[in-house]
């Protein structure tokens, strides 16, 4: 990058703002189609009761809780990379950060949706906050689900504002390259931001608490997620293992998602300047690791369940590769314990193609992970009297597919208004100008 | 938005994720309240009245709401309390909404006078042309009809399709009685069934079920043990410990065989002697394909020990029906039991003609009436069609019209008899009074003031004899009359009772005895005992044996023949060994089903000479490989919207063949071919899966360690499972993270005797009733959507031939420590201190981790509004609401009944409620047949429930859970030594002879 | 009468060397604009004392914890028969979970307002005098406030001395140019 | 191009459209109330549970006139001091108050001053006004009762089929049971333990009636909190009869 100099990289990275492409439009459309569809089956839903999606009891969860905890999990490798790697001080950060906080928010946005989605009355989906009322009643503080709503609303509130702070100084340059009205609209964005000593010393500052805040917040909020199952009596959900087990995971699929995103912005936008093969090789390597541990995870769920001697645990773990869900099971084991191992080869890792495909196949395989633990669990509980066989209907795949379109909608507008990669941390990396080098040369 | 509803808007604003803090107040139409005109003095409103009566042959008592009949309790006054399922759902013939609302002659409705007119003049044209096709009748109607029918020199023919004229033939064949006997099994040691469903749709039901309840009880002194000799393992074959299969048709050979083999024993005389001389065991024995040494042990079992047998029934009458019934009396005389189990009796019941006298009694006919009866449905391939076909003018009394009736049809509703007066003999000993708890909804009348005001017809009355009786002048007012001048079927009646009294010789006033009979729902009859000599005995004729695969058909367990197909809980209930509703379904073997390659998923295309019929299929271990048996009862042409275009209807498959001696279809006896079905099987299993894998949920107690066992016994397969399992090296109080929620007052619990419970659906039934739970359909039952609060499990533990099928209610078992509880963000369900799982269905959200989180899954969601159509909405229970979409709802213990008990006892200035009031409060613990469920405060030791839920049968269902469950279950009685009794249970060392004692 | 002088920069190390010689001049009250955060700069002006925002966000933290437990010790106290699954009315474990998020929610909050306090955003007129569109991208900025007519041709010397490319106002006839000494720059690496 | 975008999302909104539900059976037989998700004011949505819950001072327009300061109020006041419980006779021992019968109204009015004819001068005249106070088709309240007693003056009983179709002011929602007898039963002292006023406000001052109380979950819950008459009552075990009367189960069903 030592190329680069400071103007370079701002030119660069605001270049693709407001210029109409055809890929990104289709793109947009499309998305806007898919939520159409998601829209409407909803509407279907609110009128008629959830009965129109393909639910069997006791299978009570289905693909709304599933798509729920694959959102929530895609929304943690954004803060993971943005936070966590800016404790460690890990330089290929800088380049995807802001991209995959993007994802984070969006991600969120989307899985907040779901638990609205899938409640009975959703139009007394407010019960579960805490506010005065004449009735006198408050939520059950000891519910998972409580724990749920205060960790995704903190989560999202909290990543918010750090995302937001992230971009100002950027907002500030765009604000300073563009002309008319949309100087002014950057202008008030960027609150007035003029980077000054003073205001980068406080701005630095707060930054470093918001990366230390967000750290633990990342690993908790996935921790509740696994808690709405491990601290149920279910066999299959009943288990510790299931906050680092959930962690993992999430990761994975974050990462993955991110690899998803980037592969194509970055021919999109010609930002092979910023994100180098070098970056990507990083999150691949991030996906085999946690990619491991998801599959260490699944054996060692298996070595408790027989080790436990419980016979409905083992009935329920047996039943997954073997009974009528084998086939989600075998999927899903093979999206996200075989097939990822490629990525020990380097050449699949600096492969832009191949990283991209494997990014989807995990997608895909993450997905099915959490449909597995939660259709097969439920549909095959304690009492063999009221087992059943769930599978998903056209209205609950319709609002999947909405939840994507809602997704890749806020995504594509995002890109298309707001510098994707963060200018002044760029700028850190490139070697400021200086006189001396003038002067030598 | 000013003009907008304050929940609205709360809803709108909730769905877009932001709570409201605007409440904007709007006037709607307000409700209207209206009172009587003029008030009934015996009505409160607010509180209900209940009225002693009779339905479906089940003496009840009607509880009745504002004038409406809500719900139907057992009546205290019987000894052997409990509701049949069908006496529930009688509230639904009610308020049928499809049902004839007034005389319809020929599709178009008409006046009475217009009816009885038209009807009149065909009479008058040819009386002695008169027929009378009707179900069987007792009492008064009884007596009017034959009145009537004979005045005019007529016939009539009284058939029940799956009846008991085969049973009532050979009685009279054997002892000359004129009714078939009644079978008294609370004394036995050992039980026999020749295919008889004497627990569900065979005859007195409810009296075997209190006899069962006794004979399987220890404080009998011993727990008796039942064989069944039949081809098919039916619901109550279920509950055998031994099932002998036999080859079909085989079975009249092998009760001659047992009969030889105890007469060898006991000895024999007489004509007895005679008919068994000359019965080959061996071959008898080979031809079922039993083994010989099994009948020897049974026969001398049944001749050292107390001891019960019955016939046959639907699935096991072929053409030699009559034979069977024979030898199976035969075997009872010769064992002893006749006089003391198997009871021949006096008492003329009403008349019963078999099929065959049926259609011949009332063939050429001028007018025919048809009474309570679907002829042509029930009849083989629809025989009787061409006998209606013949008459000049139908007459049918029915709220609905029955299949394939010709052209001007007159139709003269009877009504529902919850609005009608009437009596019925129930068995030998008891005449049950018949009064109407509610004005009729709509323009009917009962067949008997219909008849009455037939024969009062001025082109009727002079054919007429008048004065059939003598009435003595009675003390209050010399109203009643026995004629047909009878002002109507009321007065009539009261004639005939009073005629009874004075024949009784009782010395107290009339009017104090129709008082009394009124209040506890009928009167006692004398008994006449019969001369038990066994006269000469027919040679048997031969049994028809099918090649290849036989048909057997069974009555469905609620619906019986099909007549109770029109209402919907009978439907919507899941049959308890299929799991099925709403459809026809056949069973096969596990070996047939690999056959033909199918499963539970498909259907079955099942062909007759006949006919062919689609059914869906039930892979049942209680199947013999060479036959398939399908149920009867859906399959309706016409009836009402529950009925109609349900499943198939197997009695055309069912050809020409009759019993030789009595005339009575051989419902056994077809050969049929079967094949994988072009379509799916659209109903689905409701019991889900059938094996309970080793999991201890239904357990069972090896009979010698319950007889033998002291009060709190711990010895071999008697664990009392109650609470997690201790472990001696941990200290007993770290089990519990927390401590168990105190009850100051109450701690509410049931217990279920699973080894009384027949499975008979009552419970659940009642508790629809009770609990306004909605009528899911078909299509919701597809997705396992049924909204029943009690759910039948039915495990297959056995093998071979010992079945032990384990019979498991289960409902909300109202934790200590509910996983349910805790995990609600509501708080929409808790614990409440009197023990109840508390569930407040307008706080939920309907998020359903409570049911995710249900070791039970008890709990059930509401997918939709679901709603009554109208009419239906009549029968609701003011005291419970209604469920909207997206609540969950479960078993409450029947909370408006604890809050009524409570309410009225505070009243009187009791606290407590006492436990006499609460042992049978909730709805499904009165209407249990065999008293096998309990319900009572925990707290109080010297509760029933609480000695019970003590005892060493005891078990919590998943107590490792610790959950603390409320409900306690009393593990199954098994004659063989379970492996591991902590594992469900029954496997293992296969069924040996000295098992049978 | 005082005005600004206000010098354009387009090297990192003239910066600096211009800084370091107008604090040796004695100038106090300059604002650094500059595209991005550097620790030099920071160093040169505020010799390495944190910043005060950390105390904003600790007692967010404190804060919202203890509001957490309260609010549902509080709340489960209000309806006293209550009781989920057995679960004592005030369980601690269930609690820890709110306590935690609720004490990294109100932590966060206090820390953006604590950064937006101290760094006098949001606004509209903050220190116009450094506005100036090439700060955020390529160039860095000097401005010496309220300079007193006396002392501002030194100033401006100074600035252009250290290699600022623009300096307004100008000082008369171009100051020799000598040569900045190098300040040691940390590097990408 | 644009336009050629727009066209494409265009569609595919509609093809979203063009999804038909789950087989969702309004039939006959297994009717299904549908949520609407904007309803028209007043509209019978599937979460009627009541709608004019939480407004003090709710009052209808009534069919018949009737005034209850003339029936209940203190005789010094004009009034005959007649108990609620003499009408509303079932409040004591049932659920329900009960609302007198169209013949109960009769039963005296039937012989009050039977040489008056059917027209104004038997109906109350409102002193103040020194109007007759009339309904909505401009009949006085005797008027009205002769109307739905259908009988001649003097005769005994009512022939008049169709009852007095009165508007409903004291309205719970469905899913909540309230036991009059529970309430108005007395007490250690001989009182009712709660007196009809407490909730339904001074009726015996009024013509027609009208809400004092909102009837909202919060206002139930106040009494059942802190009513005297659970001390008095329940004496030691008032703490307990407290905890019981906070138990959902008291009032939801």
């Amino acid at each position: 990058m030592s190329n680069l100099t400071y103007g370079q990289v701002t030119k660069d990275i605001i270049r693709p703002l407001f210029k109409p492409s055809l890929l990104h439009g289709l793109a947009l459309v499309t998305a806007i189609a898919c939520l159409s569809v998601g829209a409407y089956c909803w509407k279907l839903q609110l009128e008629q009761g959830l009965g129109v999606a393909g639910y069997e009891p006791p299978v009570m969860w289905g693909v709304y809780i599933t798509t729920f905890v694959f959102w929530v999990g895609i929304g943690h490798a954004g803060t993971l990379i943005s936070a966590i790697l800016f404790l460690f001080r890990a330089r290929w950060r800088t380049g995807v950060y802001r991209a995959s906080e993007a994802m984070t928010i969006f991600a969120v946005l989307t899985a907040g949706l779901f638990p609205i989605l899938h409640a009975g009355r959703c139009w007394y989906a407010y019960w579960l906050f805490p506010y005065p009322n004449q009735r006198q009643l408050w939520p059950n503080f000891k519910s998972p689900l409580v724990w749920d709503v205060f960790a995704i609303s903190t989560y999202l509130t909290i990543s918010a504002i750090f995302f937001y702070i992230g971009l100002i100084p950027d907002m500030a340059a765009t604000r300073d390259k563009v002309k008319g009205f949309g100087k002014r609209v950057y202008g008030a964005l960027c609150l007035g931001w003029r980077g000054t000593d003073n205001q980068w010393r406080h701005y630095m500052a707060a930054y470093g608490f918001f990366a230390a805040l967000c750290t633990p917040l990342v690993i908790s909020v996935h921790s509740v997620v696994s808690w709405d199952f491990a601290m149920s009596s279910t066999p299959g959900w009943h288990s510790t293992i299931f906050p680092p087990y959930f962690v993992a995971g999430a990761i994975f699929s974050g990462c993955a998602m991110v690899l998803t995103l980037l592969i194509p912005m970055r021919s999109l936008f010609k930002w092979e300047d910023y994100l180098t093969i070098w970056h990507f090789e990083r999150l691949a390597q991030l996906c085999l690791l946690t990619g491991a541990i998801l599959t260490y995870a699944y054996a060692t769920e298996y070595f408790i369940a027989w080790y436990s001697d419980n016979p409905y645990e083992w009935g329920t773990f047996i039943y997954r590769p073997t009974g009528d869900y084998a086939w989600a099971f075998w999927l899903m084991v093979s999206c996200n314990c075989i097939f990822p191992l490629a990525l020990w080869f380097k050449k699949v890792r600096t492969s832009l193609k191949w990283l991209f495909i494997i990014s989807l196949i995990i997608n895909v395989g993450m997905w099915f992970e959490r449909f597995n633990i939660i259709a097969t669990s439920l549909a095959h509980m304690f009492d063999p009297g009221a087992w059943v066989y769930y599978l998903p209907n056209r209205i609950e795949m319709g609002i999947l597919v909405g939840s994507f379109g809602w997704f890749f909608m806020w995504f594509l507008l995002f890109v298309k208004v707001m510098p994707s990669v963060a200018i002044a941390e760029i700028k850190e990396g490139v070697r400021p100008p200086l006189k001396a080098d003038e002067v030598t040369t | 938005m000013s003009k907008m509803n304050r929940r609205d808007f709360f809803r709108v604003v909730g769905v877009s994720g932001t709570a409201g803090l605007v409440a904007c107040d709007p006037k709607s139409p307000a409700e209207q309240l209206y009172p009587y005109v003029i008030d009934p003095e015996e009505i409160t409103p607010g509180l209900p009245t209940y009225y002693a009566t009779v339905v479906e042959g089940c003496s009840v008592l009607a509880k009745v709401r504002e004038g409406r009949v809500v719900h139907i309790e057992s009546n205290p006054n019987r000894e052997n309390a409990g509701v049949s399922p069908a006496a529930q759902a009688s509230v639904q013939e009610t308020y049928d909404p499809d049902r004839a609302q007034g005389p319809q002659v020929g599709g178009a409705a008409a006046s009475w006078d217009e009816a009885l007119g038209t009807i009149a003049a065909a009479v008058a044209a040819n009386p002695a042309g008169t027929r009378w096709l009707g179900r069987y009748r007792t009492g008064s109607l009884q007596a009017l009809i034959s009145g009537f029918v004979s005045g005019l020199g007529g016939q009539n023919a009284h058939w029940e399709p799956h009846g008991h004229s085969v049973l009532a033939n050979a009685a009279k064949i054997a002892w000359g009685s004129s009714a078939p006997p009644a079978f008294d099994m609370s004394g036995a040691e050992v039980i026999v069934s020749f295919g008889a469903d004497f627990l569900h749709t065979w005859s007195d039901s409810g009296n075997h079920c209190a006899g069962w309840a006794q004979a399987r009880s220890k404080d009998n002194g011993h727990i008796a043990h039942f064989t069944a000799i039949e081809p098919r393992v039916s619901n109550t074959s279920a509950k055998a410990d031994t099932w002998l299969s036999t080859r079909p048709g085989t079975e009249a050979g092998v009760a001659r065989a047992l009969a030889k083999l105890v007469a060898d024993e006991k000895g024999s005389t007489g004509a007895a002697k005679a008919y068994l001389a000359g019965v080959d065991v061996a071959a008898a024995a080979s031809a079922a394909g039993i083994p010989e040494e099994k009948l020897k042990a049974l026969a001398s079992a049944i001749a050292s020990k107390p001891s019960v047998v019955f016939p046959g029934g639907v699935t096991t009458y072929g053409s030699d029906a009559t034979d069977l019934a024979l030898a199976v009396l035969v075997l009872n005389q010769v064992a002893g039991n006749v006089g003391t189990s198997v009871l021949p009796d006096g008492n003329p019941l009403g008349p019963i003609h078999s099929y065959t006298e049926a259609m011949d009694a009332v063939g050429g006919a001028e007018v025919l009436f048809i009474d309570g009866l679907d002829p042509v449905f029930s009849s083989p391939s629809g025989a009787a069609q061409e006998v209606i076909a013949a008459a000049k003018l139908v007459v049918v009394f029915g709220n609905s019209m029955p299949e394939g009736m010709p052209e001007g049809t007159i139709l003269l509703p009877p009504g529902s008899e919850l609005e009608t007066w009437g009596d019925h003999q129930l068995g030998h000993s008891f005449m049950a009074l018949q009064q109407p708890a509610m004005k009729p909804l709509y323009n009917t009348r009962s067949v008997g003031d219909a008849l009455l005001s037939l024969s009062k017809h001025s082109q009727i009355a002079p054919l007429l004899a008048n004065g059939t009786e003598a009435v003595p002048t009675d003390d209050d007012g010399g109203s009643s009359t026995t004629d047909f001048a009878a002002a109507d079927f009321q007065s009539f009646i009261k004639g005939r009772w009073n005629n009874m009294h004075v024949a009784s010789g009782d010395v107290a006033p009339f009017s104090s005895a129709w008082v009394q009979a009124l209040r506890v729902g009928g009167i006692n009859l004398a008994t006449t005992p019969v001369s038990a000599e066994l006269k000469a005995l027919p040679a048997p004729g031969a049994a028809t044996l099918v090649d290849g695969t036989t048909l057997l058909l069974f009555s469905h367990q609620n619906l019986l023949d099909g007549r109770h197909a029109n209402k919907a809980w009978l439907q919507e209930i899941p049959e308890t060994l299929s799991g099925y509703t709403w459809g026809t379904w056949a069973e096969i073997s596990p070996a047939t089903a690999d056959r033909l390659g199918v499963s539970n998923k498909h259907t079955l295309t099942i062909k007759s000479a006949s006919g062919s019929i689609e059914a869906g299929v039930s892979v049942s271990k209680g199947m013999r490989d060479d036959a398939v048996a399908v149920v009867v009862g859906n399959g309706h042409k016409t009836g009402n919207r529950y009925s109609k275009d349900y499943g198939a209807n197997p009695a055309v498959l069912v050809n020409g063949l009759r019993d030789a001696k009595s005339g009575e279809v051989a419902w056994l006896g077809t050969s049929v071919e079967i094949a994988k079905g072009a379509a799916d099987n659209i109903m689905s299993k409701l019991n889900g899966h059938t094996d309970q894998d080793g999991r201890p949920l239904a357990r069972a107690s090896y009979v010698k360690d319950v007889e033998e066992a002291g009060p709190d016994a711990e010895t071999g397969s008697l664990a009392p499972g109650l609470g997690i399992p201790l472990d001696p090296r941990i200290p007993e109080d770290s089990y519990d993270m927390y401590p168990e929620p105190e009850h100051p007052t109450y701690r509410f619990g049931m217990s279920i005797d699973l080894d009384s419970c027949t499975g008979c659906t009552s419970c659940q039934v009642a508790c629809a009733s009770e609990n306004n739970i909605a009528i899911a359909g078909p299509e919701q039952h597809r997705k396992s959507r049924y909204m029943g609060w009690i759910r039948m499990d039915a495990f297959w533990e056995g093998e071979g031939d010992n079945p032990d099928v384990r019979f498991l209610p289960v409902m909300c078992q109202q934790c200590s420590h509910a996983p349910c509880e805790g995990v609600c963000p509501v708080l929409a369900t808790y614990h409440n201190l009197d023990g109840l799982n508390a569930m407040i269905y307008n706080r939920c959200v309907g998020t359903r981790y409570c049911a995710n989180n249900c070791p039970y899954s008890a709990r059930r969601f509401n997918y939709h509004t679901f709603r009554w159509p109208e009419s239906y909405n009549l029968m609701l229970n003011p005291d419970v609401s209604t469920r909207e979409m997206g609540v969950m709802e479960k078993c409450t213990f029947c909370i408006q009944r604890i809050r009524y008990a409570k309410a009225n006892h505070r009243a009187n200035g009791i606290d407590v409620v006492p436990n006499d009031v609460l042992e049978s409060l909730p709805a499904c613990v009165s209407a249990c047949p065999t008293g096998a469920m309990t319900f009572g405060n925990l707290k109080d030791e010297n509760a029933t429930v609480s000695k019970i839920a003590s005892g060493p049968r005891a078990y919590q269902m998943l107590d490792a859970l610790n959950t603390k469950p409320g409900v306690r279950y009393l593990t199954k009685v098994v004659h063989t030594k379970p492996v591991d009794p902590h594992h469900g249970g029954g496997h293992g060392d296969d069924h040996s002879s000295n098992d049978n004692h | 009468m005082s005005a600004n002088v206000k010098g354009v920069f387009a090297h990192l190390d003239c910066l600096l060397t211009g800084i370091d010689r107008l604090e040796k001049a004695g100038f106090k009250d300059m604002i650094v604009a500059a595209p991005l955060p550097r620790h030099e700069i920071e160093e040169a002006i505020y010799k390495g004392e944190p910043s005060p925002v950390r105390w904003w966000t600790l007692c967010g933290g404190i804060l919202g914890g203890s509001l957490g437990f309260i609010l549902s010790s509080l709340t489960a106290l209000d309806w006293p028969m209550a009781i989920p699954g057995g679960k004592p009315l005030v369980a601690i474990p269930p609690y820890i979970v709110i306590v935690f998020e609720c004490t990294v929610l109100f932590g966060g909050i206090a820390t953006l307002l604590g950064m937006l306090y101290y760094c006098r955003i949001p606004t509209k007129s903050m220190e116009l005098e450094v506005c100036d569109p090439r700060f955020s991208d390529d160039h860095f900025g000097l401005v010496l406030k309220d300079v007193d007519e006396s002392r501002r041709e030194e100033a401006a010397t100074i600035l252009s001395g250290a290699g600022a490319i623009e300096v307004t106002p100008q000082p008369e006839g171009d100051a020799a140019d000598e040569p900045t000494e190098d300040k040691e720059v940390a590097d990408v690496e | 191009m644009k336009i050629i975008l727009i066209l494409i999302g265009l569609g595919g909104a509609l093809l979203g459209c063009q999804m038909d539900p789950e087989p969702y059976t309004a039939d006959e037989a297994f009717p299904k109330g549908q949520h609407i998700l904007f309803p028209p004011a007043g509209a019978d949505h599937v979460t009627a549970g009541h709608t004019t819950l939480g407004d003090p001072d709710y009052i209808e327009e009534q069919p018949l006139m009737f005034n209850h300061a003339i029936h209940s109020g203190a005789v010094e006041d004009g009034g005959m001091g007649m108990e609620c419980t003499y009408c509303h006779s079932t409040a004591r021992h049932s659920a329900s108050a009960g609302i007198p019968s169209t013949q109960g109204c009769w039963n005296c009015h039937k012989q009050i001053n039977p040489a008056l004819s059917m027209n104004d001068d038997r109906n109350w005249t409102n002193p103040e006004t020194g109007e007759v106070e009339r309904n909505a088709s401009g009949k006085g309240a005797l008027e009205t009762l002769d109307e739905y007693c259908g009988a001649e003056m003097g005769t005994p009983t009512c022939v008049n089929e169709d009852p007095i179709p009165w508007n409903r002011v004291h309205d719970l929602p469905d899913f909540s049971h309230f036991n009059h007898s529970m309430h108005v039963r007395l007490g250690a002292d001989g009182e009712p333990r709660v007196e009809c006023q407490e909730c339904h406000g001074a009726m015996q001052e009024k013509m027609v009636a009208e809400r004092v109380s909102s009837l909202l979950m919060g206002w139930c819950l106040e009494c059942h909190q802190d009513h005297p008459s659970v001390d008095e009552n329940y004496g030691t075990q008032s703490e307990l009869r407290r905890a019981e009367l906070k138990d959902c189960y008291t009032c939801h069903k």
